[in-house]
């Protein structure tokens, strides 16, 4: 990790791409196999389709950097700390989890790796960034705060108040809203008076950048781009991507009969699909087959590993319940 | 006629029934015309009524707080649908500034003809922020009624008693509730606002428990009727009014209280219920009051501090037996947490 | 009253509109003459300056349009209603006023003239006027619903909410922000992240609308276009209209020995004080002084009378204190 | 030394102190840098430490409580200044689902020492959206520390305690409050947070009386003296955690209690005093509990319907008449509502 150049090893950051992007995948087609066991009691909302956003945005930041999220973050966690014992120990809720299975799919949050925690009351944590923020520039340091949320984050009234203070205040905040069309089942067309929230956004004292593509260098470009501009500008950035939600909004299964979308659309972003798309990339870039299944089978034995762990690990006993309600 | 309906069909009967005979109710909030229906309650109206009297929304609870108190100035009848209380805490300020006071302020002229409904209380693994109830903040606020359906039955009467009143009434609506059937009538009818109600009988202790916790009370009694133990079990049925009179004069007579809530006790509405027999029988306890409920925590993800969470009907049984100095009975035998064992999958 | 075209006869007008802003700034002069003597026990914020705004916006406005505003809405009151007997009877807190003072300066409510109430809590009662609106369009109404609110009202996230809301139904409101650049003592340079509120409102679905003039006229006409683009458009309008407080933010005085503000910027917009720019331009079209003082001897003589009325008038009894709590 | 400084001066010392003490201390909110400094409590703070130190901010209440969350939890303590509590309702949803659950939500790895200030209660004609307490809706939620503090004393030693407390302090100052007077150490020192304290002792009642209620409690006590009736008045300062010890002994010596509140009784404080009492000594108690507090209506803004709307020392005299089944005193040689009259012009 650590903020620097880009890599003039091209092949290295984008097999540290594939890398992740894999290890995310994999981790939720394991609990898409799993699930059904009835297990992991914790509410599931699949970051699947949304990867190269995870981890093209986390690949580029430091150590320092600060990331608060949404309940929809297993990509980013996955992305940030590479950790799959700690999350699949949280998923299945046990001691061993560094929450203990107090936070669950939900929940996560790792502060000493940089991962600040999330909200699953959307956009409530956006704040909590712009405060973050404000502590490492009054402290002097020279860190970046990150705010992932989703499309449906902009409609609620404290997004604009958060965005309206960091801009104010000229704080060094990097607003990824990763776009998907869709709050729960209902589509902009139902919930955005305008047409383009990138437009309103530039309107105010900040950057905007926006994105569609699924490729994850593209993101980690883009994100350096949007970083290189927080710090000579002093400013906050606000990136817009687009992504495609595979699954349902909460769960593991697909929900194309629901009638609210069709498989086609799917189909269509399947076709760049964020994980085939880096696998196809290095694949032209001479990277051999065998080299990449060599990553995939470790992450896969990896993940393996972890899931066995945490299902044999020891729930927290009673006394945890009210352990940490105070400092 | 009456037939067994879930509470489910029981809310979706009433909001069916009463957007029939009156053209002003309409129905809004995220994810009610959508093919779950909130858990099934909202299912079909936007099909049968249109959406624009059965629409979706942005994100935006204090907003749409506001934008149903200016409709329901002008004649309207709004419904506006939480997925979760937790949502509505968004909605505070609309509440507590605004909808409660506006006939006051308008010296009775204008009336806030608004339902809120809001699904409460456990879930399944939803963490501290999908499982809120805090009924007693809106029942604090003067110029709200605030109101809790346990059972089939009272979900539909209550919830047309709410769209009927020209008064804003918050319905909060228990997760777990949801799967429970019961007798429901056919034909449209009320069950009025603020009556507590007795739904067993019993002579050595008073049990107070509403909404979900009246089914673990229930399940309480049963058990401990086998041993002997008479139990009254009493739903309040509305925070706001507060019928203290039903349940001050089961305690009158059985000298014992229990008080199981689906919420923190600390300044919760299991507090009003106590301060209640405070100012009205004190004399008549025979043992102090006890209160069941959260723990003094925010609500934990995982199974078994879940468990630990939640006050249940194993809680109330061992109350009763502390309060009556009877020795722990074997429960080994009981079956307990039926719902949660049913209920499976998110939310 | 009643939405038609404008007056062929803009002497009318013009003699209607000097009239609303006379009585509007004489009731708060008589509230700076009477206040020391502590009966009316009401913290008054004083339109003084905004008369333009008030007056120009609610002379527009049909017997069925409605209106939500804020604590500081003397002026908005009177040019609607010209019930001075009623505002006083308020200001009193006595019993013969329509709310029996239990509203008092912030809250003033008469719903049966369309005045359809305030709200204290900066921004509060802008979605309100939505759904009020909404309620209009789903009746089969022709109004409009206006919503006054402050600069200030835009720092709020509900703020934000309600326009996205309107411009999404696309509802008859009518959003009239009055500009006076400051929140209680705090410059908008310590409050907004972005240099112009128009330039962001104006990427939503509606139009938007600017104007600095202290003219009621200029206003008027400005607001009949504002109708007429809600109708024909059938979207939202915000008109962004400036003016300058001329009183403390609470209080019948002056404070520009307060440090925050010069009093010099006051006598540049006293030149263009709205009422007598407005009893000038009489004077220039054609009518004669005494023509004026006669409109003005009557307002005096009104504005005495009701005040007379109100202090001699008994308090409601205690039974009013818990009356109206529920329908 | 000590010396006799005003509520006002109390705080802005402690202020003052602080942040001199620690440089991550911090104040923020709209109007705290200006000439009127929050009724003088923040006066001099930004010509002293600096606009990056005090400094005004936007309106918008629930963003800037999840700011002060964040710089909190980066090891800055923010104090976040509301010129009123009806303000601090826009940011329920940040306390109930954020700020309050943070430390647990990181499994204690986070703190949160953010401390929230905001006037409470009674001012002058300021109607209903001026005049809120609410602290009960704070104090149920677990995860926030409540305080009111009554005196000067208490304004500099709870809020100095507030500050360097590591989890997050909402401190609750009563409007009427900020003009009276009393001894105060000029050295730094700290009030335990979650002790009640006896302000006066007696045998014959307890009045449990909060913030601007313990100064109409003493004035009762005062007046019922002089007639034979000895009052205890228990100044509970903190409404969670809570000191239920404190009143529960003393009920259990008096027999008899009076709490008095600065807000609505339903569902409020008030209920989670009278609780204790059920919970812990219901057989000591020689006669029911009363609660006095807000009329159940939003405040009118006239004087004489404001005067009913709040409870007072004549209430509390009544009260404890009552209770005791003496007859009603002739108070017409006593001067009651001092501080109202005394308190003129807006806020
Ligand atoms: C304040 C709030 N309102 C409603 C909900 C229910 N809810 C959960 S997720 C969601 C949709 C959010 O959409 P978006 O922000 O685009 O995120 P996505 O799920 O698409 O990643 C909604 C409405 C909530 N959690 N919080
Ligand atoms: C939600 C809220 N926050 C803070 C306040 C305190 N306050 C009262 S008026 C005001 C300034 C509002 O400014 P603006 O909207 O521009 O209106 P103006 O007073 O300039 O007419 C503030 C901060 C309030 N009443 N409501
Ligand atoms: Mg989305
Ligand atoms: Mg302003």
């Amino acid at each position: 990790m650590g903020f620097s150049p880009k890599p003039t090893d091209a092949l290295k950051l984008n097999l540290e791409l594939y890398r992740k992007l894999y290890l995310a995948r994999q981790a939720e087609e394991s609990i898409r196999a799993h699930y059904a066991e009835n297990e992991m009691k914790t509410p599931m909302h699949m970051s699947m389709g949304e990867e190269a956003i995870a981890v093209g945005v986390v690949s580029v930041l430091g150590p320092d950097d600060q990331i608060f999220a949404t309940y929809r973050s297993h990509a980013i966690y996955l992305a940030r700390t590479e950790d799959s014992d700690d999350f699949f120990a949280e998923m299945y809720g046990k001691e061993t989890a560094r929450l203990k299975g107090k936070g669950g799919s939900m929940h996560m949050c790792d502060p000493e790796r940089g991962f600040m925690g999330t909200s699953a009351i959307v956009a409530s944590a956006i704040p909590v960034a712009v405060g973050a923020a404000f502590a490492s520039r009054k402290q002097g340091n020279d860190t970046i705060t990150v705010a992932f949320f989703g499309d449906g984050a902009c409609d609620e009234g404290v997004f604009w108040e958060s965005l309206n203070l960091a801009c104010l205040m000229k704080l060094p905040v990097l607003f990824v809203c990763e776009d998907n069309g869709l709050a729960v089942h209902t589509p902009q067309s139902l919930r955005q008076g305008y047409r383009s929230i990138a437009a309103i956004v530039s309107k105010f004292n900040c950057q905007v950048l926006e994105e569609t593509s699924t490729d994850a260098e593209v993101i980690y470009d883009l994100t350096r781009k949007a970083i290189n501009l927080i710090k000579a500008n002093r400013q906050p950035v606000f990136m817009h991507l687009q992504y495609y939600r595979y699954l349902e909004h909460v769960g593991v299964n697909e929900d194309f009969d629901a009638g609210y979308r069709s498989r086609k659309e799917f189909e269509e972003w399947r076709q760049v699909d964020p994980v085939n798309l880096q696998r196809k990339k290095l694949l032209g870039n001479g990277t051999s087959e065998t080299e990449i299944a060599k990553i995939e089978t470790k992450i896969d034995r990896q993940i393996e590993n972890s899931l066995k762990k945490a299902k044999d690990a020891p729930f927290a006993n009673d006394a945890e319940l009210c352990r940490g309600v105070f400092s | 006629m009456t037939r067994n309906l879930s509470y489910r069909e029981a809310i979706n009967e009433a909001l069916v029934q009463e957007m029939t005979r009156d053209e002003s109710v309409f129905v809004y909030g995220i994810g009610v015309p959508d093919h779950k229906g909130i858990f099934g309650s909202t299912s079909g109206l936007a099909e049968h009524f249109g959406s624009d009297r059965c629409f979706d929304t942005p994100l935006a609870e204090d907003s749409l707080t506001g934008f149903g108190l200016g409709a329901a100035l002008n004649g309207l009848r709004p419904i506006y649908v939480h997925m979760r209380a937790d949502f509505l805490l968004l909605a505070v300020n609309q509440l507590a500034n605004m909808v409660s006071s506006y006939t006051y302020a308008s010296a009775g002229k204008l009336k806030v003809p608004l339902v809120i409904r809001a699904v409460i209380g456990r879930g399944w693994g939803q963490g501290f922020q999908h499982s809120k109830s805090m009924y007693s903040i809106y029942g604090h606020m003067p110029g709200l009624k605030v109101v809790l359906p346990a059972t089939p039955y009272d979900a539909k009467g209550m919830l047309i008693s709410a769209i009927r009143d020209d008064n804003p009434v918050i319905v909060m609506e228990h997760r777990l509730l949801y799967d429970v059937s019961g007798e429901v009538p056919e034909e449209p009818y009320t069950v009025p606002i603020g009556q507590a109600h007795t739904l067993r009988p019993g002579g050595d202790i008073t049990v107070v428990a509403a909404s979900w916790m009246s089914v673990e009370a229930i399940k309480a009694a049963e058990v401990l009727e086998k041993h002997g133990v008479s139990v009254e079990v009493i739903d309040p049925r509305s925070v706001s009014p507060f019928d203290s009179e039903t349940i001050v004069a089961s305690v009158k007579r059985t000298g014992r209280c229990i008080i199981a809530d689906n919420d923190w006790l600390h300044c919760g509405f299991s507090a009003e219920v106590a301060a209640a027999l405070a100012e009205h029988c004190p004399s008549e306890l025979k043992s102090p009051v006890v209160r069941l409920g959260y723990a003094p925590a925010p609500c934990p993800c995982t199974r078994p501090l879940e468990n630990r969470f939640y006050a249940n009907a194993v809680d109330i049984i061992r109350a009763a037996e502390k309060m009556l100095g009877t020795n722990p009975l074997d429960l080994s035998g009981e079956e307990f947490y039926s719902y949660e064992h049913k209920f499976q999958g998110p939310f």
